[in-house]
């Protein structure tokens, strides 16, 4: 980060001195910060409510509709919280398009590489959905799978389309807001219908887990994906054309 | 609870690293992994909390905690390093 | 006992690694190779997770680590590194 | 287990402008009907929620009908919904500025989605009752204020966001820290849970005192605390004036709310004199050095949000007050004092930014010196900066008047009277910063015809600004009321 | 064996710090990706945890990624 | 029986791990970055496979040991690109990532 | 209607009715003349009639009071008692014809709406000084008409304008800001401070003593700033580059009365005129207040500019106020607070008259005021009326005053005050004969700075003309009937005799 301020120095050798001073002071420092804070760290693991939430979470974990403890946690006990990380995923993304089209994408790819997307890709596809319904009884779930999903459009955009291949702006739009969307509508259904916002009953819960999880995971997937495009999606503007069409 | 220690020791050593290395290092992405590192520590600490050792099963909580703090991470991370590549570009065409 | 000992020292190894690690991806002033020391914390760290039996976490950080935040910052560090060169150019 | 009906007001308050900037987001050619539609709802939610927190008391809700524990509650008690009532009334008055203020389709296309999640994270931080959820809600609100900072699109906008970015990461880091030091000890993210198990626990006072400082130190880095105030005020002063709004009335608030929180709540039995001492000194000094920067700013918006520093910083000279002071009448009027001072800033500082912008997109520029003209064709946005600036300045009649009468007799009365010659100083400060400005707008310019030419962009400065003076100065009883204490005499 | 592995990797490491070139780095980076997964199927024999092998199998999808994200140049981008 | 199989698949597992650290020691002695390439392929794929032999002896399970077998193609596949798309590279020394 | 349903909305209806014209006046198009000046008059009347029947309430001894809560604990009180209604009288009435002024003054000149509407806001806020129940109450409305004011000073919009507003500006927000330490301080000794006759301090233990001497010094001090007390006079004369209305009711009565009328409220109705002289104060308020009427009549002296002049003047009479505050006896206390008025109806006159000159000859100097008595013989004649007024000639109003003080000063014992308004007398003849004499009896130059024709048969514009022979007509009223009843004397002995429980 440049900083405007700190641009002009006097002198340049004794202020790197003083910079140099300035840095060990301040490992100095934060280093004693650091010993202080692990032996409070120990006070506070020795005397501390040892189980903590451990034994209850897992203790309601049969009346959540999931078998991972995990998944119960991030998508029933605090389903808030993950309702709320989602929308910082589509702020963050919302961002990046404020600041501009995207940059040039990559050139071509050659044989070998080309050869091994075409079954990597697939691939990853294949083991984000296993992922996600993986996630229902053991590690997983609609974050990983839709972290596969965009290490897919990644390496789709390494290979040469600017796009990563993520459909036209209209609909990379509606895919975006798919998971926080069917969140806050199962959330507000649920309330509708008497049982409280996000309180799922325990028959349904399996199911509308799975919903959310789904929307979720393609959410993420576009989200990450479009993240790397790193900015508005290009295609739909005449002004600029696809830079992969320039021959290099 | 010797790994706790271990581990969450370890976590606060790397937080204190982060921000060493953010207060005093100057490039954007040099700040962006010292958050990361940071953030890693933070991470760590709560891992280890929910680690109770290799028979009984981990505290779910924390777990869910630190996915979602990773979620959060990597979207400020790309907004920062988007916004410190439009930085340069209008750098560049200055 | 023996067992005890080998994931101790297991430990021991993993952590003095990992801080390793960290500290050398921060006092890299070479943009790429902090980048490719980061990613191999992420790895590390993807260890540390599975060690400590959150594999959920050890997933996300594989996939975020390695993957996507990889090559954000891989991104990033190839424009930093241009930027440098064309400072050097620019310099003399 | 609640009647839903009776805290839908609650959820509905963050869940409105959630929905809306998802519908803003999917159907971008319509995203200023939807986000104008957006805040009046929001707007009558938070309306709602305060009519239910004035007739029951604090509102409290477990989402997910689990036991208090192991899930999210959100609550809101009378600190809460005072914030949240003016956050989001600033906020439709934001709203309906901006719906004018952009121009071109791009700019708007990225405004309103983010600026709804914007709103939603700071309801959602108002009434969050877990510190874990507060944490991602910190990060929401960074994470689209940056963005929302950076929409000018200019290097020195980009610049300052960055760097806003990049420290608001930083303090939330830290303030997660914190957050695991305390499920470490107590096993437990629920403000209230937690409060208890604090009071509970005396030998764990090392971890809490250390929680607490940790805690406090990122989310001071997010109020602009000085000096950890640095990156505010070019982040205020580049963004485009509806986001300069709303990060100087509310976003900085929001942080400086969330201490108040943990200090007055969660932290009651591990604060003491020396850290609010401590707090209280960081905080003169940012009266004193942010009015000092404000007098010498060469631009109005710079300007403003220098002066957003010195604000924060009265709020922080409440604390050693607060713990010196026993429970009873007088310290229910300095709590009360504490949020009225909060709340009409908001007001203030919005009107003052809104006007500020309009001057700015009138003139082209916003360097004082060279104001004269631009001042007096806009006779009611001169008004709305005279008004919103003498709620500044803490003239009477405006909220911040009495706040400051409250503050300044508690100081007296506890001792503590060097608090008074800060607050004078920075009173006196303020009133010539402000009076810079105002100077400018008597000059030899033709007449202006209409009091008002532009309704849609200038009434909304206007009717927030004449809040924080003749609503928040006149008739600030009903929020003793709302806060359910004691509107005794002192 | 989980051990000696790590070990190894630690050495690999040196190879990631010192260079001399890039390419030397990239080998050793994905040489710690290979023994990382090795090291993941051992832990999961070694700690019950199953699990730990889906770990791995997105180690080794995401090495793909990886190394294909560092040898890609940017479409337009000057040979310098 | 087991304990049979179990000193089989350490035995395994130990060659794969031999395999591993005489990759290591590889990329860090030999002399220029062809070799290096070579020694490193040798012990990506025979490591990683002899390992997954001993693990698949060790439990055997039908559905583990196809991920096990999934898992070591793909290694090999990447592995192969990788080291292909490194060795293009230094060979022409072009593109900014390798100057 | 009962008095029942009348005397709680009064006093808050008599602050409604100028502010709630001057709001509606910053709304009105600024060609629109004659809705402006509807509500301008509009209002002037209304609050005339509302003040008509205060009067007849306090006089008959009804307890008129609006209370509104602004916060707990903090309440706004808007009283009416005998002074109060001395004060609220003269604003009205000179609001009144101020305004009549006014519009013939400016109503050619641009930002009419602007300074219509803070004008309004002017006497809204004095007349909140005027019925100010408390001292919180007080402090609100007494920053609020600096506020309002400056505008007004800085309204032509010139340099020097700017630059004597933001004089004014210093000078009154530092002493609101040292009034306002004083009000917190005072509020956290005792509680709610209000407004009582004879004081409410009297019970509080000697060991606060020392404390309420300095609080004492921070209200004067606060007070003293508005009061124009020397040496916190300095923005007054600065302020007169402000139109001639403004200097006229503002800076002759509105601003500095309120300083005074705050300081007589701080001796009488907070500290008790007892409890003041037993802690030394009024010793001290005395010393200032002579030292301020002499040196503000040696400066007078020493000015060309017309209005300049009549500032010092303004510095050193409104002084005579605080005397008659600090001198211990009903009848000093008599003498000042009938100079509250007198000095008042007297200086509007004067500036009005100077306005007139300026605008209708060009003639802003003493100097240059050769035979203005011929060409403008009405004004002229005003003009003398107030001037002797000023020196004390009988029957004029400030005879009466400068009797009373006197007469206090020597029932008090304190013989020195004889000498203080002899000197004072001396320097007011010297300062304002020379101009008489120029005025009547030198020959008119052959042209005039900047002659304006108005057309009309008068010797300038009616609106600009009837408002200073008005007021000049009030002062020789008031001194020929000063035994009337309802006459301000008579009111200024009620209000004595009230205080002193006579």
């Amino acid at each position: 980060m440049t900083d405007p301020t700190f641009a002009t120095r006097p002198d340049p050798a004794r202020a790197a001195e003083r910079d140099r001073d300035l840095k060990l002071l301040l490992a100095v420092l934060l280093a004693l910060l650091g010993v202080t804070m692990t032996a409070i760290y120990a006070l506070a693991l020795n005397a501390g409510a040892a189980p903590r939430l451990a034994d209850l979470a897992l203790a309601r974990v049969p009346q959540t509709g999931v078998d991972n403890p995990v998944t119960a946690v991030l998508l029933n006990y605090r389903a808030y919280d993950t309702l709320m990380e989602l929308a910082v995923l589509l702020a963050a993304l919302l961002g990046i398009w404020s600041l501009g089209p995207a940059p040039a994408g990559f050139q071509r790819s050659g044989p070998v590489l080309a050869g091994m997307v075409s079954w990597v890709v697939p691939l990853l596809i294949v083991a984000g959905g296993y992922m996600l319904w993986v996630g229902g009884y053991a590690p997983g779930g609609a974050f990983q799978a839709g972290a596969l999903l965009g290490a897919a459009g990644v390496i789709v955009r390494l290979a040469g389309d600017p796009q990563a291949g993520l459909p036209g702006e209209a609909a990379q739009r509606w895919l975006l807001v798919l998971g926080v969307l069917v969140f806050t509508l199962v959330g507000l259904g649920l309330m509708l219908f008497g049982a409280g916002f996000l309180t799922y009953p325990p028959k349904l819960a399996k199911w509308l887990i799975l919903l959310i999880e789904s929307a979720a995971t393609l959410a993420i997937g576009v989200a990450l994906a479009a993240a790397y495009v790193g900015g508005r999606p290009t295609a739909t503007s005449p002004l600029d054309p696809r830079p992969s069409a320039q021959p290099k | 609870m010797t790994a706790q220690l271990l581990y969450g020791g370890a976590g606060l050593m790397l937080f204190v690293l982060g921000i060493w290395s953010f207060l005093v290092h100057e490039p954007l992405l040099r700040k962006v992994i010292a958050l990361n590192i940071t953030g890693a520590g933070v991470f760590h600490v709560l891992i280890a909390v929910a680690y109770r050792g290799d028979a009984a099963p981990p505290d779910p909580v924390p777990h869910a905690l630190v996915l979602t703090g990773i979620v959060v991470a990597v979207s400020a991370t790309a907004l920062a390093l988007i916004l410190g590549a439009r930085l340069q570009d209008s750098d560049d065409d200055a | 006992m023996t067992q005890l000992v080998l994931l101790l020292l297991f430990d021991a190894v993993l952590l003095i690694t990992l801080l390793g690690l960290a500290l050398a991806a921060v006092l890299s002033p070479e943009p790429r190779r902090a980048v490719m020391l980061f990613i191999a914390f992420g790895l590390w760290l993807a260890l540390v997770w599975a060690r400590l039996h959150a594999p959920d976490v050890a997933l996300a950080e594989a996939a975020i680590g390695a993957g996507l935040g990889g090559a954000l910052m891989l991104a990033a560090a190839r424009r930093a590194a241009r930027a440098r060169r064309q400072d050097a150019e620019a310099e003399p | 287990m609640p009647e839903p009906a009776m805290t839908a007001p609650l959820v509905l308050c963050i869940v409105l402008p959630l929905l809306g900037a998802l519908f803003a987001t999917a159907l971008p050619g319509r995203a200023v009907a939807v986000g104008i539609v957006t805040a009046l709802v929001t707007a009558a939610a938070a309306v709602a929620l305060t009519l239910a927190v004035w007739e029951q008391g604090t509102l409290h809700l477990v989402l997910g009908g689990w036991e208090p524990a192991l899930a999210i509650a959100l609550r809101a008690d009378g600190i809460a919904t005072a914030l949240v009532l003016m956050a989001n009334l600033v906020a439709l008055g934001i709203s309906v500025y901006a719906s004018g203020y952009f121009q071109d389709a791009i700019r708007i296309r990225s405004f309103w989605p983010l600026w709804l999640l914007l709103w939603a994270a700071l309801n959602g931080l108002f009434l969050a009752g877990d510190l874990f959820n507060l944490y991602v809600m910190l990060e929401l609100l960074g994470i689209s204020a940056a963005a929302l900072g950076a929409l000018t699109g200019n290097r020195e906008a980009i610049a300052a966001n960055l760097r806003y970015l990049l420290v608001g990461l930083l303090g939330s880091i830290t303030y997660l820290l914190g957050v695991a030091f305390l499920y470490t000890a107590h096993g437990s993210l629920d403000i209230g849970i937690l409060a208890a198990a604090i009071a509970a626990n005396e030998q764990l006072f090392a971890v809490d005192a250390a929680a607490m400082t940790l805690m406090i130190s990122g989310l001071a880095l997010k109020a602009a605390l000085f000096p950890l105030h640095f990156w505010l005020p070019p982040a205020h002063a580049n963004a485009p004036a509806p986001v300069s709004a709303a990060l100087s009335a509310l976003v900085v608030k929001a942080a400086f709310y969330l201490i108040l929180r943990l200090w007055l709540d969660v932290f009651a039995p591990v604060t003491g004199m020396a850290a609010a001492m401590l707090l209280a000194l960081l905080g003169s000094a940012a009266v004193l050095w942010g009015s000092w920067r404000a007098l010498r700013a060469a631009r109005l918006k710079l300007l403003a949000a220098y002066s957003t520093v010195a604000q924060i910083g009265y709020l922080f000279l409440f604390l050693p007050l607060l713990v010196a002071t026993p429970e009873g009448p007088a310290r229910d009027n300095l709590l009360a004092a504490l949020l009225l001072m909060a709340v009409t800033h908001g007001f203030a500082k919005a009107g003052f930014f809104l006007a500020a912008g309009l001057v700015q997109t009138n003139a082209g520029h916003d360097r004082i010196d060279e104001l004269g003209g631009t001042a007096q064709r806009l006779p009611a946005t001169t008004f709305a900066i005279a008004l919103a600036g003498s709620a500044l300045i803490g003239l009477p009649p405006s909220g911040s008047f009495i706040g400051k009468w409250l503050l300044m007799q508690q100081a007296i009365a506890t001792g503590q009277w060097w608090w008074v010659v800060v607050i004078l100083a920075g009173t006196a400060l303020a009133a010539a910063y402000v009076f810079r400005v105002l100077s400018r707008a008597f000059g030899l310019e033709p007449t202006p015809l209409r009091f008002i030419t532009d309704p849609r962009a200038e009434v909304p400065a206007l009717v927030l600004a004449l809040v924080s003076v003749a609503v928040l100065g006149l008739a600030s009883g009903p929020l003793w009321t709302l806060l359910g204490l004691s509107g005794a005499d002192a | 064996m989980a051990l000696i592995l790590l070990l190894s990797m630690s050495a690999g490491l040196v190879r990631v710090v010192i260079g001399p070139t890039p390419a030397d780095r990239m080998m050793a980076a994905q040489l710690l990706g290979t023994s990382g997964i090795a090291t993941l199927l051992l832990l999961a024999v070694a700690l019950d945890v199953p699990a730990l092998l889906d770990v791995a199998l997105i180690f080794a999808l995401l090495a793909a990624v990886s190394v294909a994200a560092f040898t890609r140049r940017r479409a337009g981008a000057d040979r310098a | 029986m087991e304990l049979i199989l179990h000193s089989v698949a350490a035995v395994f597992v130990a060659a794969g791990a031999a395999f591993f650290v005489t990759g290591t020691v590889g990329l860090l002695r030999l002399p220029d970055l062809f070799t290096r390439l070579h020694a490193l392929t040798k012990a990506d794929n025979m490591g990683l496979g002899l390992i997954m032999v001993g693990l698949i002896l060790y439990k055997p399970d039908p559905f583990y040991a196809v991920k096990l077998v999934l898992l070591w193609v793909l290694v090999m596949v990447a592995g192969a690109t990788g080291s292909h798309l490194i060795a293009k590279r230094a060979l022409r020394r072009d593109g900014e990532d390798l100057q | 209607m009962s008095w029942d349903a009348i005397d709680s909305l009064l006093p808050v209806a008599i602050v409604l009715s100028s502010l709630l014209p001057g709001v509606f006046i910053f709304l009105v198009d600024e060609e629109n003349h004659l809705l402006r000046t509807v509500l301008n008059l509009l209002g002037a009347v209304l609050k005339l009639a509302l003040v008509g029947l205060l009067i007849w309430g306090v006089w008959l001894g009804q307890p008129i009071e609006t209370r509104i809560d602004i916060a707990p604990g903090l309440t706004l009180v808007l009283s009416a008692d005998a002074l109060s209604v001395l004060f609220v009288t003269l604003s009205s009435v000179l609001w009144l014809i101020t305004t009549v002024y006014a519009i013939g003054y400016l109503e050619h000149s641009p930002n009419r709406s602007r300074f219509f509407g803070f004008f309004s806001l002017c006497v809204s806020a004095t007349v909140g000084i005027a019925l100010a129940g408390n001292l919180i109450t007080f402090v609100i409305f007494y920053e609020l008409l600096t506020l309002a004011t400056y505008p007004l000073v800085a309204h032509r919009g010139t340099p020097e304008a700017t630059r004597g507003a933001n004089i004014y500006l210093a000078y009154t927000l530092s002493g609101g800001l040292l009034l306002l330490v004083g009000a917190v301080w005072l509020r956290t000794l005792i509680g709610p401070v209000d407004f009582t006759v004879g004081g409410v301090l009297s019970g509080l233990p000697a060991s606060m003593h020392g404390q309420l001497v300095a609080i004492f010094a921070l209200l004067l001090a606060g007070l003293g700033v508005k009061a124009a007390l020397v040496p916190l006079h300095g923005w007054l004369p600065q302020s007169m580059v402000a139109p001639a209305p403004v200097s006229s009711l503002l800076h002759a009565v509105a601003v500095v009365k309120a300083g005074a009328f705050g300081i007589v409220r701080v001796v009488y109705d907070v500290y008790g005129v007892e409890l003041a002289y037993q802690l030394g104060l009024l010793g001290a308020l005395g010393l200032l207040a002579s030292f301020t009427i002499v040196y503000g009549s040696v400066m007078a002296l020493a000015q060309d500019g017309l209005k300049a002049r009549l500032a010092y003047s303004t510095v050193s009479q409104v002084s005579y106020i605080a005397l008659g505050a600090s001198l211990l006896g009903p009848v000093a206390t008599i003498g000042g607070m009938v100079h509250l008025v007198h000095q008042g109806i007297m200086k509007i006159t004067l500036f009005f008259c100077a306005g007139n000159y300026a605008e209708t000859l060009g003639v802003h100097k003493v100097s240059q005021m050769d035979g203005v008595g011929r060409r403008m013989p009405l004004t002229t004649l005003a003009f003398t009326v107030g001037a002797l007024g000023m020196i004390g000639i009988p029957p004029i109003a400030g005879f009466v005053s400068k009797w009373y003080l006197g007469l206090g000063g020597v029932t008090s014992g304190q013989y020195w005050v004889l000498l203080v308004l002899a000197a004072s007398t001396l320097l007011n003849a010297g300062y304002f004969l020379p101009i008489l004499y120029r005025a009547w009896f030198r020959p008119a130059p052959a042209e005039w700075p900047k002659e304006h024709h108005f057309g009309t048969r008068f010797e300038t514009m009616g609106a600009l003309l009837w408002p200073p022979v008005v007021t000049a007509v009030l002062c020789l009223l008031a001194g020929l009937l000063a035994s009337a009843p309802f006459s301000p004397l008579e009111w200024a002995q009620l209000i004595a005799e009230r205080e002193y429980g006579l």
